[in-house]
């Protein structure tokens, strides 16, 4: 099982790859500002976000009006992942104490 | 109030968490009772958003009052309305139940407990509320790391499993957002109902197909479909029983709930049978888990490892209903969804309470238990026999309608694979039974049993225990008898139109 | 079909046994008169209601109750038909004398886990009123389920060895044909899209003949399971080890009745006399059983404990019942479903003699019965009262039965089923006549000689009206309960004029 | 041909790094190598997204410059091609939150395997479960006594 362990994981990292290269051609290029991603919905952001959030710096706005929420989520993440660490390391902490 | 309830299903957990730490810190015995003040808050939100959905259809909830798709839409349709009302409900129980079993294993810890606790709800209500694909990719991360955080708590094993399943997971993750990325690079947009508008005139394109594979891949991470299901078993097992029995039963029915969003929401039905084969694949890929599961589990002698691969195969169940893409396939995975979700989380609220009673999981152990735990034991008779498709217990509903899913795709050897698979179960919870119901070969004569069963002392679970293993029982038994009515006023809704 | 009476009735008579068996799992095994009190009340309220039902039915009329909606189309639905009656009085009937009969034996053995053992006695009456009133093929099923799972208990009663091994077979056996029944009900939805009885059959005009036969193939295979078909039948005589009242009631009337129930309500009410000329697979499926009635005989004989002999003797009449409808004829379909009901009297009673010999004696094997009869003449008179019925020999209620069957027989031209069934007759008369003859002319064994005297009052009234009753049959098949009016209302609503 | 590589690199860029972390994550035995793959591949979706939001032909960070600031300007001043595409870079920040906790909960994770099991080589915790669960000293343990 173990012999085989490194060939399987090469294999799919491989058919991962060529997954990934297929998708490339039909990709923009690089800079692109015609592409979907800089046409449908971050135009408006450009135009209207200063005027409606009073912040001269789009990603600001973008991050703390139009999705607050994600960055609500955001900070719930760093705050599960410290209580997690927090409280996963104090137990080794304890236990030391307790063998000494 | 009504009108916020969709921002408050997730709003008052979040910042409930955030607060419990700091109620901790001093009183530790209230972190308990704060949690279940916390829970009622998205329960009675659920309730209320599914009431006004079957009221009134599905509806919309713009976060910060930005239209979507610039902002963050939340989208309460019949799917996510139940899907809500099921963790809301699941959730508030395990959380009750956390009690006797989180104060020995997270000695003097119970405020990380509690707060992770409703970081995971909060992380899965969200997946399922919101309406904006980035979005879910952070709820989902707040679900998997309050899952880390708080399988690495269990037994000798955990550490190790958790480190596995943050690698598996992350991959997972990973991978889904790079789905999100493909699609956002083709469209621009993040809204899965912006999305569902502009995709189908880009369904040859390379990278919508390569975008959906690696959703797909990412969401069957998550949800443990077969060749994907290795971190499963490990971080079930070795999670603690107060965690266990949160997670276990959401975490993959929201991933289920994921897939079926991003198969029949996010792209039309048909994407998935003609422009690439993926129905296919994944309905192979189910028979190939409902067989290994099964098999895995039968050679299983921990029971909460038997769950945990039966488990396997039960998202088989789910991932065959939707691979069939017929209207009864559909609506047995989303009732199997929700009845399975019961069932595994009666199956763990009772382990978790036979564990806290000091009879451990070995099966072979199990002998008498029906006298120690009577009440317990019944429960998990009744999970048992739902498992094994008996009625009127819901699983016999579900069973019922992937059945008639099969039949009508003429997919014969997918219907055979399904009732095999409740054999095997019946084979796996008899055995139990057996065992905690007959007295032990030794003492037979039957004069004497009598005598003994008084001798063998009560001991039943803690009632903060117990009232959840009962609720989570008649759940499974209320489910089966008005399956028909969830169907009719729920889930036939959400099966989309055209089949 | 004539007029539709909406009424709870029905439901009531499920559920009254369900309520009683919660009520004894909480009463427990600190009042034992108390437990026992609710079995017999609930009895006794059952057979009411049930009886009720006799009077509207034989008017033409059908009782309908519709409890909740489990599918589109198809809901939990109880309809009360002639047919499904007959099984639902017989059941009903025969609980009462077995609920004292059980008192009797499992207090003189003194028998551990009575509360669980009186729980799913009630559980298992439940379920096959169920079964018997069910008004589609859902219903049958859940009920069907219910019945498999709450006998379960009472197969591994004695929780030795052989008692797991026998009720793991009894799993297997029943648990794969629900599969295979849900498979088939599955089928039939997505041909038919209903699901309920029609005298007559629905399924005509929907799918090909190949399908059709698969699916009868199915239905007779998840039936036939419980009513003991060759090669499904392995696992009834090893779940003799059950106590002998288990055996008695559901061995003999319930468990295995519903199997048949369910084979002739998959004959004539889903596919239909009609179909399955057309299909022309009748034939075949009477071979078949009548392969079973004469090799059930015939293993019969080879057996020398009592209770396995009477379980081989069940199967050979149950397949009888269900030649009899497959041969789709009017006299021989009266005689299959009145055997039904004929049979269940007779089979009672040999059961119940069995437990009295097993309760005074301890000896379950039929060469050990010498002499017995002497000393037990009740017991004895009863089992040669039942065994003469079973030859069929009047004025015992099997001579009807046999009658209309052999009558079908002729009807049908087919003289094959005819010697099928006569040598059946013959077969029952070798095994059974040694028995009565031993019991009352040979000397008795030393070690029981002089020793022993009848069972318990409480055994031996119940076995002496069974035993009276189907003689009261055999001359009146109209007494009291009606069967035989509910027999020929059945095949008329099944052939239609 | 080379344009066609040229005008994608980023892709291309991405496509390698990916699959070195995806095989780090995969194939390699040490716990902390397998994390460093980890970095690396949830590295090279971020650098996929960032370069999602580029703009050729001038486009500046997304902050609005003074000329295009003001209330009593109009919006149909403000040219969109100037500013780059200011989406990717929020769902970046955060994404790069995500990937810095992820990695922080599997550090902790892997401190608590180290006090456990005294290595971090995964065939080397695997035999030491496995005497465990046999009820035996573990063996690399026993070696290092």
């Amino acid at each position: 099982m173990r012999k085989w362990f490194k060939p399987i994981s090469l294999a799919t990292v491989i058919l991962t790859g060529m997954v990934l290269i297929y998708g490339i051609h039909d990709m923009p290029a690089l800079g692109d500002p015609d592409s979907p991603a800089n046409r449908h919905i971050s135009p408006r952001y450009i135009t209207e976000a200063t005027r409606k959030t009073a912040t001269p710096n789009i990603v600001s706005a973008v991050l703390g009006d139009y999705r607050s929420y994600d960055t609500l989520g955001e900070s719930a993440v760093i705050f599960t992942a410290s209580i997690s660490c927090l409280f996963l390391l104090r137990r080794i902490r304890r236990q030391r104490n307790h063998d000494d | 109030m009504i009108d916020q309830l969709p921002a408050l299903i997730i709003v008052a957990p979040m910042l409930g968490a955030f607060l419990t730490p700091i109620i901790g810190w001093r009183y530790q015995h209230l972190c308990y009772p704060w949690t279940l003040l916390v829970l009622t808050i998205p329960l009675y939100s659920a309730v209320g958003a599914l009431f006004k959905v079957i009221r009134s259809g599905p509806f919309g909830y713009n976060l910060g009052g930005w239209a979507p798709p610039w902002g963050i839409e939340y989208r309460i349709d019949y799917l996510s309305a139940i899907m809500l009302v099921l963790i809301a409900t699941i959730g508030f129980l395990a959380a009750v139940n956390a009690r006797p079993a989180g104060k020995t294993e997270f000695k003097g810890k119970e405020a990380q407990l509690y707060t992770l606790f409703l970081l995971q709800i909060t992380g899965l209500l969200g997946i399922v509320i919101t309406g904006d694909l980035f979005n879910i990719f952070v709820f989902l991360e707040i679900t998997s790391l309050s899952g880390y955080g708080l399988i690495a708590h269990g037994e000798e094993g955990a550490p190790m499993a958790t480190f596995n399943y943050i690698i598996i997971g992350t991959i997972g993750a990973s991978f889904y957002l790079l789905g999100v990325g493909y699609l956002y690079m083709a469209t621009g947009s993040l809204n899965i109902a912006d999305l569902a508008t502009i995709l189908p005139a880009l369904y040859h394109s390379k990278m919508i197909l390569v975008g959906f594979a690696f959703f797909t891949t990412g969401v069957a991470i998550k949800m443990g479909l077969f060749p994907l299901h290795i971190w499963m078993p490990d971080a079930y097992t070795t999670a603690p029983n107060s965690v266990s029995t949160l997670i276990a039963p959401l975490m993959t029915k929201v991933a289920a709930y994921l897939m079926i969003r991003i198969l029949f929401t996010l792209f039309a039905p048909d994407f998935a049978i003609s422009v690439v084969p993926v129905a296919t694949i994944l309905g192979w890929l189910a028979v190939i888990a409902i067989i290994v599961g099964g098999v895995k589990a039968l050679a299983q002698t921990d029971i909460k490892r038997m769950v945990a691969y039966i488990m396997v195969a039960e998202v088989g169940y789910i991932v065959m209903g939707i691979s069939v893409m017929n209207r009864a396939g559909l609506t047995g995975a989303i009732l199997h969804i929700i009845n399975d979700a019961c069932m595994i989380f009666c199956l763990f609220l009772t382990i978790g309470a036979i564990s806290h009673r000091g009879h451990g999981r070995e099966i072979n152990h199990f002998q008498n238990l029906s006298k120690k735990m009577p009440l317990t034991m019944a429960a998990f008779v009744i999970a048992a026999l739902s498992m094994c498709g008996i009625p009127p217990a819901c699983g016999f509903f579900s069973k019922w309608y992937l059945i008639m899913g099969m039949i009508t795709a003429g997919q014969w050897i997918f219907a055979a694979t399904l009732l095999g698979s409740s054999l095997i179960n019946a084979v796996l919870f008899f055995r139990i039974i057996e065992k905690a119901y007959l007295a032990p070969p030794e003492s037979q004569g039957h004069n004497h049993t009598d005598h003994e069963a008084e001798e063998i002392e009560r001991n039943d679970a803690p009632l903060s225990m117990m009232i959840p293993i009962i609720m989570s029982a008649l759940a499974i038994l209320l489910l089966g008898l008005f399956s028909g009515k969830i169907i009719d006023a729920v889930i036939q809704h959400a099966v989309p139109a055209i089949f | 079909m004539g007029e539709v009476i909406y009424s709870a009735k029905p439901l009531w008579a499920v559920l009254v046994s369900m309520v009683a068996a919660f009520l004894i799992l909480l009463t427990g095994d600190k009042a034992r008169n108390l437990r026992e009190g609710w079995t017999i009340l609930a009895a006794l309220i059952k057979f009411g209601l049930v009886f009720s039902l006799i009077e509207p039915v034989l008017a033409g009329k059908t009782i309908e109750y519709t409890l909740i909606n489990l599918l589109p189309g198809v809901a939990l639905q109880f309809r009360v038909d002639a047919f499904g009656l007959l099984f639902g009085v017989v059941a009903a009937t025969l609980w009462i004398p077995t609920s004292f009969y059980s008192i009797g034996y499992v207090r003189t053995l003194n028998e551990h886990a009575q509360s669980r053992y009186f729980f799913s006695f009630a559980m298992c009456l439940s379920a096959a009123i169920g079964v018997a009133f069910a008004g589609n093929l859902l219903t049958l099923l859940i009920f069907y389920e219910i019945l498999t799972i709450a006998t379960w208990p009472l197969v591994i009663h004695h929780e030795d060895e052989s008692a797991i091994n026998g009720g793991r077979k009894y799993l297997v056996y029943t648990l794969t044909a629900g599969c295979i029944l849900l498979l088939a009900i599955g089928i039939t939805y997505s041909l038919a899209g209903t699901l309920d009885f029609v005298g007559g059959g629905f399924l005509a005009g929907h799918g090909s003949p190949g399908l059709l036969i698969i699916l009868l193939i199915m239905f007779i295979a998840g039936f036939g399971v419980k009513a003991g078909i060759m090669p499904f039948h392995e696992w009834l005589p090893s779940a003799m080890v059950a106590p002998t009242p288990v055996s008695a009631l559901l061995h003999a009337v319930a468990v295995v009745k519903a199997g048949v129930f369910g084979c002739v309500r998959v004959i004539l009410f889903v596919f239909g006399p009609q179909l399955l000329h057309e299909l022309g697979v009748w034939t075949i499926l009477a071979g078949v059983v009548a392969f079973t009635v004469v090799a059930a005989g015939l293993l019969a004989l080879g057996q020398d404990h009592l209770k396995r002999r009477l379980a081989f003797s069940t199967i050979n009449n149950l397949a009888l019942i269900i030649l009899g409808v497959s041969l789709l004829s009017k006299n021989s379909m009266t005689g299959g479903i009145l055997h039904l009901a004929n049979h269940a009297f007779m089979k009672i009673t040999l059961f119940f003699c069995a437990g009295a010999i097993y309760v005074k004696t301890h000896k379950d094997h039929v060469s050990q019965l010498d002499g017995l009869g002497r000393q037990m003449p009740f017991t004895f008179a009863a089992f040669a009262i039942a065994s003469m019925g079973l030859c069929g020999l009047p004025p015992v209620n099997g001579f009807i039965s046999k009658w209309f069957l052999c009558l079908g027989a002729v009807e049908t031209h087919q003289l094959v089923f005819l010697f099928v069934i006569l040598t059946s007759a013959m077969l029952d008369v070798a095994f059974f006549f040694p028995i009565i003859y031993n019991g009352f002319f040979k000397q008795p064994l030393p070690d029981v000689a002089g020793k022993i005297d009848e069972a318990p009052l409480i055994m031996v009234i119940p076995l002496c009206a069974t035993a009276l009753f189907s003689i009261i049959f055999g001359i009146f098949p109209n007494a009291f309960l009606n069967f035989f009016n509910i027999v020929r209302l059945a095949v008329t609503n099944v052939l239609g004029g | 041909m080379t344009e066609y590589f040229l005008a994608k690199y980023n892709f291309w860029i991405y496509v390698v790094l990916m699959m070195i972390g995806l095989y780090a994550m995969m194939g390699k035995r040490n716990l902390v190598k397998k994390l460093i793959g980890m970095n690396i591949f949830q590295t090279s979706i971020i650098l996929l997204f960032v370069s999602a939001g580029v703009k050729k032909g001038g486009a500046t960070v997304p902050i609005l410059r003074h000329s295009d600031y003001g209330p009593e300007h109009a919006e149909h001043l403000i040219r969109v091609a100037d500013y780059l595409n200011p989406l990717p870079h929020v769902l970046m920040l955060t994404a790069i939150v995500v990937s810095i906790a992820t990695t922080g909960v599997a550090l902790a994770t892997l401190i608590l395997i180290y006090k456990r099991y005294n290595t971090l080589e995964e065939d080397e915790i695997m035999a030491i479960r496995k005497d465990i669960r046999s009820y035996k000293t573990p063996r690399i343990l026993r070696s290092k006594d």
